[in-house]
């Protein structure tokens, strides 16, 4: 899967340097973790106004022991790639200032994900710097990794997005999805929401939920239609995990569809993807994808059951949120743009028997 | 005694309320703005977005 | 709500005796519980063939002090009411001792729910007394009450059913439903698969999981065609919570619908239940239906939105399974046959905070 | 177990009229459920800051239908009893109008439990009321049940020092305890920290934990000193649920004892208690006291398994720490103080099987 | 931390190979999954009786697309390292063919962590294989590192006999231990009780607990006085998490102790080891010892706190009980006899944030 | 090497493998029997209906 080094960032010599902005979140966390066991990149900064001076482990038990500290947004240093974990508005806001420090941005948000101002405008309150929307490329590597050698900017899928495409996406390509009517039920996890707290979002209170949160005109419709060509009837809930998003898509395709054609769609997308499986049925415990079979991993399942009587495919596509529906994505997507082993750095491969990771 | 905007159910005021004040409703939970007293006018009181942060 | 006493059982002197046969399963538990506290029930036998001899207590928890021993279902004596909550199979192999000991029987499985025997031919193995099916009524009596005065044998529906069901049954009533799309996802807790055990239901495998166990073909689905006239495009998921099904019904009717033609539709059917409660939006922490806001009670929780974009409306409806969906739903159907009144011993409103019941 | 009305609330010819001062956290919740079901108390106000003219089930789901809103603390009216639910410092701040507004005040918080000034000094941070602390009674009835009628301010006690009392005192009456070293290690669910929210108990951080948060030095020390006259070894653990509160003590008597010593001190004390279950050993799966098998009862569970090899008595208590450790000890003491029958309102006997209430 | 290889197994040229014996058990898909990620070793055969002919991943996600699978028990091949998860017993019956078939045996039960035939005979049902008790060696490095070179048996210690130990060695070695008086209180997660299942440890029955499980008398006293020169109080209890044992100890020592000598104690025991983390104290959210964040990692977090007014020292402990109360202190003993990096295969550093995994 | 009858995966058969036999194809985990074993043919395995017991 390795490919000869490309893009601006010169990787032949030493380690790569790596800065992260947002590193106090959730999913700057996560960077951290893969920054640090990842063979490729060096460290340099990781930033928080809350937490600047402190160590990187006393927020991040799994990093302490390092020596690294938060830095303040405002000292980032020159770094050959920044990746950025802020909320939505932060990074369109400071885009050149990052792209000044760094010859490749990795954004987290939604700022970059979307192609054009006018889907700002439907779906967020518009955005700030809409010329550089055109140099952006989507991270997922699953249905853009030729894009992303030599990109300046990268922009990491939203969590649910990033679920649903990856099970629709080889139903798209095989044009089953021409026509279809598809109904997304979404399941995920409390990190979903970042690290701030607040009084719904507190284990009293969020504890053993199927609680309904975007009932209708979630966000990441934008970013679904966008890669599938397709609108989607999409509905949230939150479930009691911390990890994990999980999306159960209805698909009622226009004419007849066999069991043959829909593993000929996903095998011929996925099987030589390193990061989807495919479960679909099987035996035991575990015979669809789950949410915690995948926790703590760069993996995504897939899987699907023809609902004959019903002219229906029920696709099942699960993954972890803050991997790889966030961190691990960017991580994945740095790997391909900067020529690096696609795996590097995103091989935990995951826990068994794991409670709600 | 009002009616929800909403779903239509009835809605109880209390004495002093005042315009501007916000009520839910017992029915169907919709927040709602008094706009006036006397006679009571309600109104659907504008959403707080909630953030998900994703 | 309360009415004059009907059916055969005579009701005006002093308590009705009542037995429980499958008392040491999570439904039967429920229903001890739920007659333990009834004014107008007096306990009789309660059956285990495993704990026989054993008091109820050292089972169920919140019984003990209670003087009442598990007896062997061989040894059933008679009384007013009995009710069943065995596994499918076994009320219909022994509906006519049943009857011999009982001028009511309330059965809590799938045995008596369909009103033919081509529906069991169709969805489980057939039936072994189709005579009866006749005789038995629907439990639920949101959409059955006017025919469970004076009947023989009471069904109590299926969880997943009933949660459906009243999330759609208004629809359905207004008309909205002909000829819409319907796709139904539930979300449900480990008590639904009763107190039995195995390696997958472990605490260790069915922790923090979001698993779909029934993606297609759903024996339930009987149910719900049988009381909306109208098929579902059906999908269920295991999740971490014990108590607890929560149904989101994608509804794509034919033609416009607005926001108060629902509301028109679900006030008018629900606004007298005394168990229906809707929940549509508002504010706060508790927006939409949540299982855990009903957990423990025999209430549902009814909402809606509207998906305008999608010509979408999103139902959502939560029960407990053990409740509402199950041992609930036999004693408000054994209150409005007996013409006690209908929320006797059904009183408790749930808890606030509570984790994952 | 009723007894002839005492004191200066007359509560012979219609309800006694009961207001709570805050009435929008998890304890005053408890209160509103508890009086709302009460056969004798009829709910006046209901007090929040941020809440005020919501409806209370607005953030109390089990209250939704009700009619009462929250209304500001500052227009309190008069009313036979005040139940207050405050923050610790409030109480004792606001006293005098407490006392104008109605002749019994029931205390939940800290600021009544101690006899002495000194105390507050050594545990807390002083006492602006001290001179009141004389006329205040601890509210829990086994031990104090005899000095609670005709009180004019109860002070229920903490959830911690509930639980550990309860498993302590008949050891303590049977001078078992008497120079015995005592070890008592809790575990609390996360309803203890009140409805407040914040990073730290943020569903993500506080899922899954068995976190120290008081090693040494926890203020119930006082409380569980005062009853036993006997200093304890305190640490207190979070623990995944967020309803309970689990002690276990390990307590090393001065010389020997038996299992008939025991079971004569626990019996002795317990047998006629309306809400303290013994639980010690038997059979099957609930075998000792567990906060889930009391969750949402006023029950607390007391058992105990003699460790001879190490000369140790090990005791488990287990309650529901917003109802016994909170709110239903409140209203179990203004039953026993305004004569009531002692477990008016107090009657849910708990759920089986239960998740994590 | 590297040393040259020792024992008999021939490390020089290529992968050492190992079997698993009990590889479908949790200790055993820890073992699978260690091994299968490690740099020195090759995974020959792993066994299972029920599964035999499944591939691994069928009964392990995080092994899923591993062509390995599973073999019976009686089919093992010659190989290098042999590791048996088996139930007690069953490697004390089978220990001949196993040495047979492999120069080192690792075995993960308790068959050979005692010392002597007395011990089994006191704490066990005796031994069937008493003349080989003296060649095995206790496995936890941090307490037996010396001796595991040239180790024909390596005995993995019990979980919690590990986090208690850990805890507690260094004061122990310091001399702190010498007629104290010590109460260990330990909370675990279900997967301690292995992958069987039944009711009492289904989901429903086994979510949400403080469950005491072994009051007094627990097995794993033996290991912990064996290491520890003392014998302890022990009580468990299972909480609500599915890996993760946490000991709290109570130490009451014969004279006094200050904060310093703790400091100094744990400190030269710990400061050089790969795996023990001191945590006591400081700031943030996770300031003592806490399963969760050890997760999935072979690292110990230790740590605790100074009770001056008790005269009592508190110490937290925590590990994963599947990797360092089990398959992960297994393969660093076995990294430590082979001369392996002590570390290799080990380093994963768990996840934040992280629900209960 | 075989096919899978349900993905088109290839399958790994062990050398002894046995008609009779149940394996599960490592890509999509559907249940086979070994019906033949040489050349190899395979089979869906009769599914155990998982009861949830509602
Ligand atoms: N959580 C997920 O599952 C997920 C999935 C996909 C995508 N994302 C995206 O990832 C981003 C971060 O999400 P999160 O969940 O990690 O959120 P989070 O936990 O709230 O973290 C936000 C981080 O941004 C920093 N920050 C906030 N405002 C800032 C500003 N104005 N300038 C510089 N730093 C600022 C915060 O630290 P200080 O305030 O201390 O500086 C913190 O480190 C979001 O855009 C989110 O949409 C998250
Ligand atoms: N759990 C739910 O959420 C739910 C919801 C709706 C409907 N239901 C229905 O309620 C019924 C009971 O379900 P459950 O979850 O309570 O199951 P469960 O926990 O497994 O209990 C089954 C009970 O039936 C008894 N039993 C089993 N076979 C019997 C036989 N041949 N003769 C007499 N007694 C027998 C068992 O006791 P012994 O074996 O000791 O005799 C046990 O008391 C099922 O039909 C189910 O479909 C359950
Ligand atoms: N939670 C437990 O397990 C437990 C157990 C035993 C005892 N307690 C005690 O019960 C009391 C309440 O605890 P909680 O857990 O229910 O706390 P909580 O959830 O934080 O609730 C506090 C309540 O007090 C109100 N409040 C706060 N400051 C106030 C002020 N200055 N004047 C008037 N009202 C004020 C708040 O409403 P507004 O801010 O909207 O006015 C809220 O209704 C505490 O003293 C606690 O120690 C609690
Ligand atoms: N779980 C923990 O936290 C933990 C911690 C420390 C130590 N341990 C120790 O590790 C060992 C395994 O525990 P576990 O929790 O993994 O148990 P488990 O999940 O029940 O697994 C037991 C394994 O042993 C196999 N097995 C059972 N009897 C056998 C026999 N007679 N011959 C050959 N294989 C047999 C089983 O597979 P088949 O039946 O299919 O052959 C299964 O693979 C125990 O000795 C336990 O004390 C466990
Ligand atoms: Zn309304
Ligand atoms: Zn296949």
């Amino acid at each position: 899967m390795a490919a000869t080094p490309t893009g601006d960032v010169d990787v032949d010599t030493e380690a790569v340097s790596a800065s992260i902005v947002g590193a106090s979140g959730f999913a700057g966390g996560e960077l951290l973790r893969l920054l640090a066991g990842h063979p490729e990149f060096e460290l340099s900064q990781a930033t928080s106004r809350e937490y600047a001076g402190k160590s990187v482990g006393s927020v991040h038990p799994p990093l302490r022991g390092t020596d690294l500290r938060f830095s303040q947004p405002g000292d980032l240093e020159s770094v050959d790639v920044l990746f950025t974990a802020t909320p939505h508005g932060v990074t369109m806001e400071h885009i050149d200032d990052y792209q000044d420090a760094a010859e490749l941005v990795v954004d987290l948000s939604a700022d970059f994900r979307l192609d054009t101002e006018a889907q700002y405008d439907e779906w967020y309150d518009g955005h700030s710097c809409p010329e550089k929307l055109d140099v952006a490329q989507y991270a997922l590597p699953e249905v853009n990794r030729e894009n992303l050698a030599g990109a300046d900017v990268i922009a990491s899928g939203g969590c649910n997005a990033t679920a649903t495409i990856l099970g629709l996406y080889p139903l798209a390509e095989a044009g089953i999805l021409d026509g279809a009517d598809v109904v997304v039920d979404v399941k995920v996890g409390s990190s979903e929401g970042g690290a701030g707290g607040g009084a719904a979002s507190s284990h009293a209170e969020r504890s053993g939920v199927v609680r309904p949160y975007a009932p209708t005109g979630h966000r990441h419709e934008a970013e679904i239609e966008q890669w599938l060509g397709q609108s989607v009837s999409f509905t949230c809930h939150a479930v009691d995990m911390v990890r994990g998003a999980s999306a159960t898509c209805h698909v009622f395709p226009d004419g007849p569809v066999s069991n043959g054609d829909l593993w000929k769609a996903y095998r011929g997308e996925y099987d030589d993807e390193p990061f989807v499986r495919m479960q679909a049925g099987g035996s035991g415990t575990y015979r669809y994808p789950e949410p915690k079979a995948v926790a703590g991993t760069n993996h995504a399942e897939v899987g699907f059951e023809l609902d004959a009587s019903n002219e229906r495919v029920v696709v099942f596509s699960a993954i972890d949120n803050v991997v790889k529906g966030s961190a691990g994505q960017a991580v994945h997507a740095a790997n391909v743009a900067l020529g690096f082993e696609e795996t590097a750095g995103l091989e935990f491969a995951g826990l068994h028997p794991v409670g709600s990771p | 005694m009002t009616t929800c905007t909403e779903c239509g159910a009835d809605v109880a005021l209390h004495d002093d309320a005042e315009a501007g004040e916000i009520v839910d409703c017992t029915t169907c939970g919709a927040e709602l703005e008094v706009i006036d007293v006397s006679p009571p006018v309600l109104e659907k009181a504008p959403e707080l977005e909630e953030d998900w942060g994703e």
